[in-house]
């Protein structure tokens, strides 16, 4: 079957859009992404068909909404072919899972004096909550570092690893760069060492295949709204034994079983981490985005993204003056770059005039930013409806832009 | 009687029904008609705490067939539970395993054992099985 | 301006709705309220029209979307008459500004042998973060009783007071009773003793009047969901003397000044304490749910819930056997009670056969049942789009299911 | 010039582009032409980070009237940083104080002034005028 670009883009109403008076080419998808037609209206339909608060309710739209919900759950472990639905937990997305382990794992298993393990080319979501656990615990954070071409040194991580170590906790995929790094490797270190591994898939949950029993990681995490659902969802994957180890995350309705001032009882997985009423009208959107990838078979999607990709960077090589930042074997279609001396935020800002959505800056990566000794990047990021046109405008562009820049 | 034969029977009775409240009230009934459930069985082990409503269960093996015993603290879900021991108790562990339920979604209960609610019969209905199992086990 | 009930459930696409053959009568309110076309859109043309990720960007889009978010701390604000948008930070839900509440201010200023109060009316949501923090931090939680009529025996919590008291946290509206709590003079003796006071505005925000100027709590936090905006979507409310004081949340993307593995420095507030992507295009909906209220004439509403409350209250008198629970003086549409020794399930279960959605069970407030000595209630809760016929109907199914479950 | 003349000045300037690309052309080249920033004062205090770009600004009254230098890392925002000296640079604490900026708005870069932009310019409009605010308390 053919992938057919024009059909996908018609699903995207966004993208029909006109900005300061030329067609809009959005090429922040790794900021976040666009949402489908499919999606916006599962989320309004709930909220049209079934709204009611879910669990516990003797009611009809209760029920329902209850069913469609817990659906999502189901579609979330099999997209990650997780063991069990069980393992899988809601949250508001990548950074609050990133919080939920150090709160969870790291009140229940973290002691002065241990240490867990980041890269350099981390998210600040993967770097602070682990910083602010430092804080309170007395732990020691190791920090791998990166080559030059943008990727782990693999080396330098082996050697990390020690009595001590408790935690590796490592991005899939590099939001700056796009490296997608070996993560299956530094799992099974981790594990010849007996040390659980966490996951930020953020960047990799929507661009390659995710099968947390192949990784084997203890952990994956990743937000809903950069995969093409709504804002306000995440997904905390853990495996059993941990969860069940784990001191439970924040407290309210849901996560209990019995409630009293002399003593409380926690509820059963998956329930045990989700305080509160979940955002559960955008996790009904995030069951309606993984049917929509799956409608549209994720092979052709990541095929057609790779291509581009390639596409892509080809040819911006050919722009006088530009120097990529990252240049990893492995790669999705992320391509960070500067343009001769300019300010990233001068380059952002007038590829803007022509129409053009690019992020500038340090990308919420300053630690990578500092290795690379630069103030920030431009970064253009593809996805599936990205089409190869508009690569070639926004190398037009960015000849344009150079030389107005000088 | 089969188990088989049993649920028919049941869907025979409410298919008499067209309206809801008389299918209801014919399930407060037959909750009210459920034989008294032995004290002596009310303990911790043997209850199913739905949160929404509780569920007692008791299960004897009985010349290899299994006796059930059951009670709730809600007349609805005691009616449904009154069926679930009409049709499953005085068989054998062989018959319970082999033999699915389809009396209740044919009757419009479906949504009582939705693993959803919590009113403790999703629970209720896997014990019954794990008790079948479970003395088949023992029988050798 | 006559306040027009079909105008107002014309805006609310679900009311139209059969249930078992039968009219839906929603009466769940407290539970989560329904969504005017004008949320449900407003959520909706964010994906359509502005999406990007908010904050920090150059481009059109990103710029836009961050300007309609802002617009909508300040309506917030506006709304709960907050002296700043600084001090309005957008949260998950209730449940998780209480979590933010026991870990920023648990963390910052609670020592072993500290005192809590909460009250034995509190949502679990308001109870297991305190007891969370409790076992962490060897803090001692005081509980002030309930009297019969279900009003907090205010010569308690008098009494309960001491030099080891840190923090009162108490519901404005109990979600089981629809009892209005004495928040202003709660405030004021707390105030006296230099106690601060965090108020439960979940069932309190879209019922009466909120000025947190006016009641001088340190601390308000209520969820959208529950005034007919989207899920996903909670605000907390505090006084800037002490957010400026409190240790940060979480660690992620927004929070942050500036990140390095030697010391990272965070943001001003109200950024501070919004780790991740918010939910942007939920906070949105909030935004067009606040504009709705506003439009329908916030006093109106109020007026129109409260007589619809009296009549409930009164016709729901006449039907025999029918208990209620809680009675106070000070009272919004919520009405708990039981039919003669029936159970909960069988009168919720019959009634949503009938068409009419109530929450039945301990409505996540254990200790409230356990006080009464009850395993539940049934709770009919209302709101503006409910009407007077529908309470006429919900009187005859009470005396119908009343009759059948003997 | 007052301060309403130079704003109507460089309204008349840029009113000779319709497209965007000339207008930012223009910044470009007020930027690249302003006076360069007095090494001296590339101090931390004079800094306005605004996370996307950075601005410094130093002032000194001269006269009863302020002068600024201002510069910025990013040529976009140096040029706009060009402007706010030239429109606000040499005029007295009072002028400036009593005065609107509304050259900003008319030849479109009020999205750059916006307080969700982080690029410096709207905290050091805010810094110029809380310089006039203390020259004009010290004048007394
Ligand atoms: C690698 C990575 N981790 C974490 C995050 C944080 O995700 P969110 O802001 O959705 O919580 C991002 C998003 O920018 C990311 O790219
Ligand atoms: C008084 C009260 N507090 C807290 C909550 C929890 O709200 P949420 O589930 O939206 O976090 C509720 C909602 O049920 C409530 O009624």
């Amino acid at each position: 079957m053919a992938f057919d670009i024009q059909n996908i883009r018609d699903d995207f109403p966004i993208l029909g859009q006109k900005v300061n008076g030329k067609p809009l080419v959005y090429l922040d998808n790794a900021a976040t992404t666009q949402k489908p037609v499919s999606v916006i209206e599962a989320e309004a339909n709930v909220y049209r068909t079934i709204n009611s608060n879910i669990h516990r309710g003797v009611h009809h739209l209760s029920n329902v909404c209850t069913e469609v919900f817990e659906d999502v759950r189901q579609k979330v472990k099999d997209f990650i072919n997780a063991p069990s639905s069980d393992e899988v937990i809601f949250t508001r997305g990548t950074t609050e899972s990133v919080n939920l382990l150090a709160a969870s794992f790291g009140e229940t298993f973290l002691n002065p004096g241990d240490e867990i393990i980041l890269t350099e080319m981390e998210h600040h979501s993967n770097i602070v909550p682990w910083q602010l656990l430092a804080q309170r615990k007395g732990v020691t954070i190791k920090v791998v570092p990166v080559t030059d071409g943008g990727e782990l040194d693999m080396q330098a991580l082996g050697e990390m690893l020690n009595e001590k170590t408790r935690l590796i906790s490592v991005a899939h995929i590099s939001n700056v760069m796009g490296t997608i790094n070996p993560v299956r490797e530094i799992v099974a270190l981790a594990h010849a060492a007996e040390i659980p591994v966490m996951i930020d898939g953020a960047q990799a949950i929507h661009h390659v295949p995710v099968d947390v029993q192949a990784l084997d990681c203890d952990f994956y995490v990743f937000s809903g709204h950069k995969m093409y659902a709504p804002t306000g969802v995440g997904v905390f994957y853990g495996k059993r034994k941990w969860l069940e180890q784990m001191n439970p995350y924040q407290g309210g309705g849901e996560m209990i079983d019995k409630v009293s001032f002399s003593g409380t009882t926690f509820n059963d997985l998956p329930y045990k981490f989700e305080a509160g009423t979940p955002n559960y009208a955008g996790i009904i959107g995030l069951g309606a985005a993984i049917d929509y990838l799956k409608q549209n078979h994720l092979e052709e999607i990541w095929n057609y993204e790779h291509q581009l990709f390639e596409y892509a960077l080809d040819k911006m090589k050919s722009v006088s003056g530009i120097r990529f930042v990252g240049e990893a074997a492995q790669h999705t279609s992320v391509i960070s770059f500067l343009l001769g001396n300019s300010h990233p935020f001068d380059v952002g800002t007038l590829l803007d005039k022509l129409g053009f959505a690019l992020r500038t800056g340090h990308h919420c990566a300053q630690p990578l930013m500092d290795r690379f000794g630069i103030p920030g990047t431009v970064r253009a990021s593809f996805a599936f409806y990205n089409t190869k046109e508009e690569v070639d405008h926004l190398v037009e562009a960015l000849i344009r832009v150079g030389t107005m820049l000088g | 009687m089969t188990i088989k034969e049993k649920q028919e029977e049941v869907i025979e009775e409410f298919s008499a029904f067209d309206d809801w409240m008389d299918k209801y009230s014919l399930l407060i009934e037959l909750g009210n008609e459920l034989d008294s459930f032995d004290e002596a069985y009310r303990q911790e082990q043997n209850l199913i705490d739905g949160c929404q409503s509780k569920v007692w269960l008791h299960a004897e093996l009985k010349d290899g067939k299994i006796d059930f015993q059951g009670d709730s603290d809600a007349i609805i879900v005691k009616g449904i539970v009154a069926l679930l021991l009409r049709v499953l108790s005085g068989h054998t562990p062989d018959e319970i395993l082999e033999n699915d339920l389809f009396f209740i979604d044919e009757i419009g209960l479906k949504e009582h054992l939705s693993p959803t609610r919590s009113n403790g019969l999703v629970a209720m209905v896997k014990q019954m099985k794990a008790y079948a199992l479970a003395f088949k086990a023992k029988q050798g």
